[in-house]
């Protein structure tokens, strides 16, 4: 058996792969993040929560109205995406043009508010989910047991990622957002109803979370803090990408997973710290980012 | 539709405006109107509520009261987008390029509000620069090009009343003399423009009438024709 | 031999990235001279600006202070030797009063920028001095207003004297009288005249009725190199000047009208 | 046409505001001390002194975040490696004078704090936050792993001692005032900080960091002062609370305290000298009350509410709202 | 004598993080079980509930329960889960002559290192944790074991009490690795403890841990590979969330199980009735040692600690929740403790029908022996 530091070529391979699937999850949540901040200038801290609210909004469709899983990949979104841009229209409107730091607070104060309702409504113990029939069971890849659930995130989550990043990038409606949020006065005095775009940027900004919610609710615990402690790695993850950087969120998100699946190889005590050491390296080398835009 | 009857069309009436930046009240109740196809400038020295009126007229200053009318609607209760839909085009003082798009985005960005604007190839024969420096990013151009930039772009909108604040800022004399150009053939087609300028000899010979703005207030109103005869209430008042 | 310029360049080059920017460009700063720099928009004048004080890296060439060579200084320490700028967008500290923007100037002298213990009152003493420049530029009565609610003008004249607080050597202006008005100008050059006793002024401006006032020596840039130098009379005579340039106003000075003279761009 | 104004009665009329000010600020110290000296005889002092603690650490990250305009959010490393290194040392070096402790606590904190600078200074805006959050990030990994901090059990037992060997901390009322003192000192210092020539410059790099460099100040190297007064400052405060409480914890060490000071400073008003005070008494004992009443499995929630509406409706913090309103209708 | 003519016990746990469900508000509803069951009042004196929220926080707990022995004369403080937390108040218990009850912390080091003659841990602790059920999966020939521990002081403490019983027993730990605290995703982790191929996998965490890597582990099939899965500490409320599919045949350790007999089900009909769910061991405890400190203050007629507390430790207990329990010296509770399977979809009849009860394991056999204590009171005896 081929040995890489110790370690069986195979379970490297596993390892691997393991690292894309998780990474494609980094890549969903930290590409709304980018979205969001990219766009809004809004350091949303609710992101967690909206992640969170994605998920148990699939479990409680299901065991109230038993909604399925198809649907709900669409519905929870929906429901959170308008979740999302009632609270942009009540509360983040109010204080746009003001210092990032206000939205910071006033998104993490509302992620306190949706966690801690929920906990009292629904424990935190953890909501049961049961993994949809036909992504049961998986296909021995050789190296590896590779569940079909974990094929099926890896191939969507992708997608979504990338047509999120075209819509930006290459994409009228795209260059509305960028200019939008350099200067919304001016872009509304050219008469573009900017009020409606941030709400709906906001709302799909969080839809992003809300669907990677969904995706988690099969095989992750399902609990009103699942979202509050992979917040600040996803914080982290769009930070070296360079924040606003569409394409860099997705990039990273990936590149993050697969580091991190091999610290967790290699020395898995380190391996929630090595992302903030990336962190701190990346930023040591590239002030803003592996793919941020210069100052 | 004959020159004449467009004359009398009252493309902008302001009445009793008044503006507020937060605690500061900076207007103080402007009275002005402007007709279809004419070239209206505001005179004054610095501070003396130019910007402030344009602002006020997109809805983009902090508080307002009082009345203004655009093509005979009231639109002290619209939102800007609203404003810009009725075919106003505002070029900003401080040129507001944006720096995430390149010069051609910047260019192709505010919506097109009213058919007949110009096209992207007039405008870049009229500015080559823009044209050379077409897939740069917009806020590394020079300072100069960044103005063309802001004026270039509102052409493209077909807006039918452009309100231009302090456009030949910064320009070299040739682009100075060329906007000029450019003026006069808006003009020609009918627009209305609204113009601020500190460069009294750069709109002297476009304008048909003058206000001169004081402490937020209109102080004066000259006609084209009564230029040398007002010249030096005028001078006074520029503190020339 | 290069004791007699106290600022020169020497080939320098600025690229983006492909663009070329500034293109070999050898320039050189008598003592005591008012020089300016002109031409036509993007010719590269802010880069040169930029250049000179660090705030862009050169790609090539090399800078010359008072014969020596500057081109590896950092920004600071080129405005602490006494190379200092002004900017062409208007830099000021918004939330300070105008008298206190002009004593952070001052108080680059004192050297007690780092001295966290000592009370704030000791900077009284630069009081004076700053309200002669205040004076200076006609921002007396504004001395106590906090900066953001001045109109542009009077931020560029607060900037204007910002600058000069801190007693440059050479001083380096890109575009003072943008954005004046008429009597505002008037009191710019007035102010530039004075500031320039004694001391280097190297200005970048579109208004040229303040250039031919005022300038002793005039470098005319196009597309990022020397196009051609000299004084007013004869840059302004060169027809390749007025063609890039100048354009067909047969003086040259916008504000020509007989009785509304120099009014600013 | 400007009236002709005098330039030595300008200068005249702002020297007197400035005596005005300074008589302000006098007999607003004095209350606010005279407040403080009689507090433990009416509230319970431990629980002053917490506040006090936490005082201290909003004060310090004031200096930096409201005053120099850098958000750190990294400050809980040092609050908690003030307080590791105090207690570690108290507790491991019976002869060690309390004080003692303390400054050692607030000296390795200050060293750290110079590390973190250094490594974050030439960073811009979210990024220098965002530098120091994982620099911190890394601080916390280090604690929960070392077997000298006790890992998530924590550091107790840590005894309170004698200052200079001859006072008992152990009573409440001898600690609280020694606390006192410390935090007057501290505060009377950032006061002096920010109205200082150091602390004008600090407003200026705020303000409009490319016009400071232009005028040859050597921002990175005020920023870095900055940052290492203010981890000094945050230091003192966790050594000075793992001295009273007897313990220190995880949670001093986690992003979470860093975002509660953040938070702290912003209801208090930041950039406001008293701001941090007034937010740190204010969050302290909302948390405090709420968790011992009927609502106590609300807390978080409230909490939450209470951020929002700080933001939405008195953005300025407490005091920056009243500063305002007293301007308004008093100036 | 019983100050105040009143017994005031505060009952302090987290409410809203992490441990709000195994202990939390339903916590406070067993307490009150037991004072209800006195009828409020306990000779003669008026029995009083105060209650906190420790938010997982020490700094917040010792200003709470200073304040409740210093100012507003709290006799017992209950409750009590976070290590850090308990640690923090056994202090202040001991400095004021008070008396706590531990019942939700796992750390063994409570009534070992940390032993103060104040305060009692009653429901379990990770050495029965470790001893129940690795001797019992080794026994039933589960020989080479890979340890998934969560890389801070409790998961080292069951690492090593793990390795010390298989090893006792004639086992082997091929492997161990530690995985930071809190994962959200342990595939990684899983997959390999996969390749490591050995006989069981046990995992030496909690909460969302141990839960997420139970998911993750179905998911991969790691028991379909031929390994066997063992939890360490894993609470009902934990399985209830996992459900039956996902958590069957995992076997753990617990110390007491809501459908063991009549008077655990009498019990927790009531339980539900107030609070909607099934109790955990932990709830179970809290009414148990409740109980049992107001029948020692009753048989006293004091509230003074240590006479109360010499009492409780004088008198075997024998409640719905432990027969023959005693409290020994260091302060630990000890009893009876079970060996428990998760059933199979099949065998659950209800949705809190999750364990069958494999094995009793003794009191004497479950907790670490005195000899083994570190803890000064036991050595001065
Ligand atoms: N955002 C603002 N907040 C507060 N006051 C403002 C603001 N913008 C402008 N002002 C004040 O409003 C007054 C009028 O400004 P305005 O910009 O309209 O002047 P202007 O006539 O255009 O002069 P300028 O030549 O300087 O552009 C000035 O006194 C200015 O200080
Ligand atoms: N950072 C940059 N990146 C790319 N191109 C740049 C950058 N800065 C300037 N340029 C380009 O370099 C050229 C010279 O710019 P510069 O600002 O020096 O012109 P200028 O002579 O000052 O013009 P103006 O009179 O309009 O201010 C311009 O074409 C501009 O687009
Ligand atoms: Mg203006
Ligand atoms: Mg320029």
């Amino acid at each position: 058996m081929t040995m890489i530091f110790g370690v069986p070529l195979a379970v490297l391979s596993g390892q691997l792969l393991i690292g894309v699937i998780n990474g494609a999850f980094y890549a969903l949540l930290s590409l709304g993040l980018a979205v969001i901040f990219g766009l809004l200038k809004i350091i949303n801290f609710a992101h967690g929560a909206m992640y969170m609210l994605g998920a148990m909004a699939t479990v409680i469709l299901f065991d109230a109205l038993g909604v399925n899983y198809w649907v709900a990949l669409f519905l929870a979104p929906l429901l959170v995406g308008v979740f999302g841009m009632l609270v942009e229209y009540f509360l983040l409107r109010r204080i746009a043009g003001q210092d990032h730091i206000y939205s910071l607070l006033l998104t993490f104060g509302i992620a306190l508010l949706v966690q801690g309702v929920l906990t009292n409504l629904y424990g935190v113990s953890g909501l049961r989910y049961a993994m949809p029939d036909m992504f049961k069971g998986g296909i021995n890849l050789g190296f590896m047991f590779l569940p079909y659930y974990r094929a099926w995130v890896i191939g969507v989550a992708l997608l979504v990622c990338f047509g999120t990043w075209f819509m930006i990038e290459k994409t009228k409606l795209g260059a509305y957002l960028r200019a939008g949020t350099e200067d919304a006065q001016l872009m509304q005095g050219f008469g573009v109803n900017v009020p409606l775009l941030v709400s709906l940027t906001y709302g799909f900004g969080v839809m992003l979370a809300a669907f990677a919610g969904v995706l988690a609710a099969p095989i992750y615990s399902v609990t009103p803090v699942m979202g509050s402690h992979i917040l600040i790695v996803v914080f982290a993850v769009v930070v070296i990408g360079g924040m606003g950087s569409i394409g860099g969120a997705i990039i990273t998100g990936v590149l993050m997973g697969v580091i991190e699946g091999l610290t967790k190889t290699f020395y898995p005590p380190a391996s929630s710290a090595v992302i903030f050491l990336v962190m701190v390296v990346v930023l040591m080398v590239r002030p803003t980012g592996l793919f941020g835009k210069e100052a | 539709m004959t020159h004449a009857s467009n004359r009398e069309y009252e493309q902008l009436r302001i009445s009793g405006l008044h503006a507020f930046y937060g605690e500061s009240h900076i207007l103080h109740g402007i009275d002005l109107v402007v007709h279809r196809g004419e070239l209206v400038t505001l005179l004054g020295r610095n501070g003396a509520g130019r910007s402030t009126t344009l602002k006020a007229i997109m809805n983009m200053v902090g508080r307002r009261t009082g009345s203004i009318m655009v093509n005979g609607e009231e639109t002290m209760a619209c939102a800007p987008h609203h404003i810009a839909r009725l075919g106003v085009g505002y070029c900003p003082e401080h040129r507001g390029i944006f720096s995430s798009l390149n010069v051609q985005e910047n260019l192709t960005l505010p919506p097109v509000v009213r058919s007949g604007g110009m096209s992207l190839e007039e405008i870049y024969t009229m500015f080559p620069n823009l044209y050379e420096r077409r897939f740069s990013q917009g806020t590394k151009l020079s300072g100069g090009e960044q103005q063309m930039l802001a004026m270039a772009r509102i052409l493209r909108t077909g807006a039918n009343m452009l309100l231009l604040d302090e456009i030949t800022e910064g320009l070299a004399p040739v682009i100075v003399e060329k906007l000029g150009d450019v003026l006069v053939a808006l003009k020609n087609k009918g627009l209305t423009i609204v113009l601020v300028e500190q460069n009294f000899h750069f709109a002297a010979p476009l304008a048909d009438r003058h206000y001169v703005v004081e402490h937020g207030q209109i102080v004066e109103e000259i006609r084209a024709d009564e230029l040398s005869a007002k010249q030096s209430v005028l001078d006074s008042y520029l503190g020339v | 031999m290069t004791e007699a310029y106290v600022l020169e360049t020497r080939n320098l080059v600025k690229e983006f990235k492909g663009f070329v920017a500034v293109n070999d460009v050898n320039l050189k700063i008598r003592q005591g001279d008012i020089h300016a720099l002109i031409g036509p928009n993007g010719a590269g004048k802010t880069t040169v600006f930029n250049l000179l004080t660090k705030f862009l890296i050169p790609t090539r060439g090399q800078i010359l202070y008072k014969g020596e060579d500057i081109t590896a200084l950092k920004s600071a320490t080129i405005a602490r030797r006494g190379v200092v700028r002004s900017f062409q967008i208007s830099a000021v500290f918004p939330h300070m009063t105008a008298l206190e923007n002009i004593r952070v100037a001052l108080q680059s002298f004192e050297g007690n920028s780092y001295r966290f213990w000592q009370s704030g009152r000791r900077l009284n003493r630069l009081n004076e001095r700053a309200m002669e420049l205040l004076d200076a530029v006609g921002l007396t009565e504004f001395a106590n207003t906090t900066t953001v609610e001045l109109a542009y003008g009077r931020k560029r004249a607060l900037e204007l004297a910002t600058t000069l607080a801190m007693e440059p050597d050479v001083l380096l202006l890109d575009e003072p009288t943008q954005g004046m008005g008429t009597e505002d100008v008037e009191r710019v050059v007035a102010l530039v005249r004075k500031a320039a006793e004694g001391r280097t002024v190297l200005m970048v401006e579109h208004n040229l009725s303040v250039v031919s006032k005022l300038c002793d020596r005039i470098t005319v840039l196009a597309q990022g190199a020397v196009l051609t130098e000299g004084d007013y009379a004869t840059v302004s005579a060169d027809p390749r000047v007025r063609e890039v340039y100048m354009g067909t106003e047969s003086s040259g000075e916008r504000g020509a009208a007989p009785s509304v003279p120099e009014a600013a761009s | 046409m400007t009236q002709p104004v005098n330039p030595a009665d300008i200068h005249n009329t702002i020297l007197a505001q400035q005596k005005a000010e300074d008589r302000k600020k006098l007999a607003i110290n004095t209350v606010f001390i005279a407040i403080l000296l009689v507090a433990p005889f009416v509230l319970y002092p431990v629980f002053l002194m917490k506040i006090l603690c936490f005082a201290l650490f909003a004060v310090a990250f004031n200096l930096l975040f409201g005053f120099t305009g850098l958000l750190s959010f990294g400050h809980a490393a040092f609050l908690a490696t003030g307080g590791y290194t105090t207690g570690y040392l108290l507790s491991q070096h019976s002869g060690l004078t309390t004080e003692l402790g303390i400054l050692a606590g607030t000296l390795v904190a200050t060293v750290l704090g110079l590390a973190f600078a250094l490594l974050s200074i030439r960073r811009q805006g979210i990024y220098f936050a965002m530098v120091t959050l994982a620099l911190s990030q890394l601080v916390f990994f280090f604690y929960v792993q070392s077997p000298f901090t006790g890992g998530e059990d924590g550091m107790h037992g840590i005894p309170r001692g004698e200052l200079f060997g001859l006072i008992s901390l152990e009573d409440n009322h001898n600690m609280y005032y020694f606390v006192l003192a410390v935090f007057i000192a501290c505060y009377v210092l950032v006061q002096r900080v920010v109205s200082s020539p150091f602390g004008q410059v600090l407003r200026a790099i705020k303000q409009n960091e490319p016009r400071a460099v232009s005028l040859g100040y050597n921002v990175d190297r005020h920023k870095v002062l900055a940052f290492v007064i203010s981890a000094a400052l945050a230091g003192l405060a966790g050594s000075l609370k793992s001295v009273v409480f007897q313990l220190a914890s995880l949670n001093d060490a986690h992003w979470h305290m860093s975002g509660e000071v953040i938070l702290m400073t912003l209801v208090g008003g930041m950039g406001t000298l008293l701001g941090p005070v007034v937010g740190a008494t204010f969050v302290v004992n909302v948390e405090y009350q709420l968790s011992q009443g009927p609502l106590r499995d609300w807390v978080d929630p409230i909490l939450g509410g209470i951020f929002v509406l700080t933001v939405l409706a008195f953005r300025n913090g407490i005091v920056g709202e009243i500063q305002k309103f007293v301007r308004r209708n008093l100036g | 004598d019983i100050s105040d003519n009143t017994i005031k016990i505060g009952y302090l746990a987290d409410m809203s993080g992490t441990y709000r469900d195994l202990a939390g508000p339903n916590g406070l509803a067993a307490l009150n079980m037991a004072v209800e069951d006195f009828g409020g009042k306990v000779n003669g004196a008026k029995i009083e509930v105060v209650s906190a929220d420790d938010r997982n926080s020490p700094d917040v707990a010792s200003s709470t329960v200073r304040r409740w022995l210093e100012n507003d004369d709290v006799d017992l403080v209950a409750g009590l889960v976070a290590s850090s937390v308990s640690i923090a108040v056994s202090d202040i218990l001991e400095e004021n002559d008070k008396l706590g009850i531990v019942s939700g912390s796992a750390a063994s080091s409570i009534t070992n290192e940390h032993c103060t003659p104040n305060h009692i841990h009653y429901v379990y602790d990770t050495y029965p944790l470790a001893n129940g059920t690795a001797s019992a999966v080794v026994k039933e020939g589960g020989k080479s074991w890979f340890i998934l521990t969560a890389d801070y002081a409790f998961g080292h403490a069951l690492e090593s009490d793990v390795t010390r019983v298989v090893e006792a027993n004639g086992g082997e730990v091929i492997g161990t690795l530690r995985h930071p605290f809190p994962t959200p995703d342990f595939s990684s982790f899983i997959l390999q403890a996969q390749a490591s191929g050995a006989d069981v996998v046990a995992l030496a965490n909690a909460g969302a841990d141990t839960t997420n890597a139970i998911n993750t582990a179905s998911e991969f099939g790691i028991t379909q590979s031929g390994q066997t899965l063992a939890a360490l500490l894993l609470f009902l409320t934990d399985v209830h969330a996992l459900g039956v599919e996902a958590a069957q045949g995992i076997q753990l350790t617990t110390g007491w199980y809501w459908d063991m007999n009549d008077e655990t089900r009498a019990w927790s009909d009531r339980f539900m009735e107030k609070t909607g769910v099934r109790p955990t061991m932990v709830h179970a405890g809290i009414y148990s040692s409740t109980l049992q400190y107001l029948k020692a203050v009753e048989a006293t007629g004091s509230d003074d600690a240590q006479t109360v507390r010499k009492h409780m430790m004088e008198t075997p207990i024998n409640d719905m929740f432990a027969k023959n329990g005693r409290i020994r010296a260091d302060g630990r509770m000890v009893h009876d403790m079970y060996l428990a399977e998760v059933k199979t979809p099949a065998e659950s009849k209800s949705e809190w029908d999750l364990y069958k009860i494999l094995r009793t394991i003794p009191a004497d056999e479950a907790y670490r022996p005195l000899s083994e204590s570190k803890c000064p009171l036991v050595s001065s005896k």
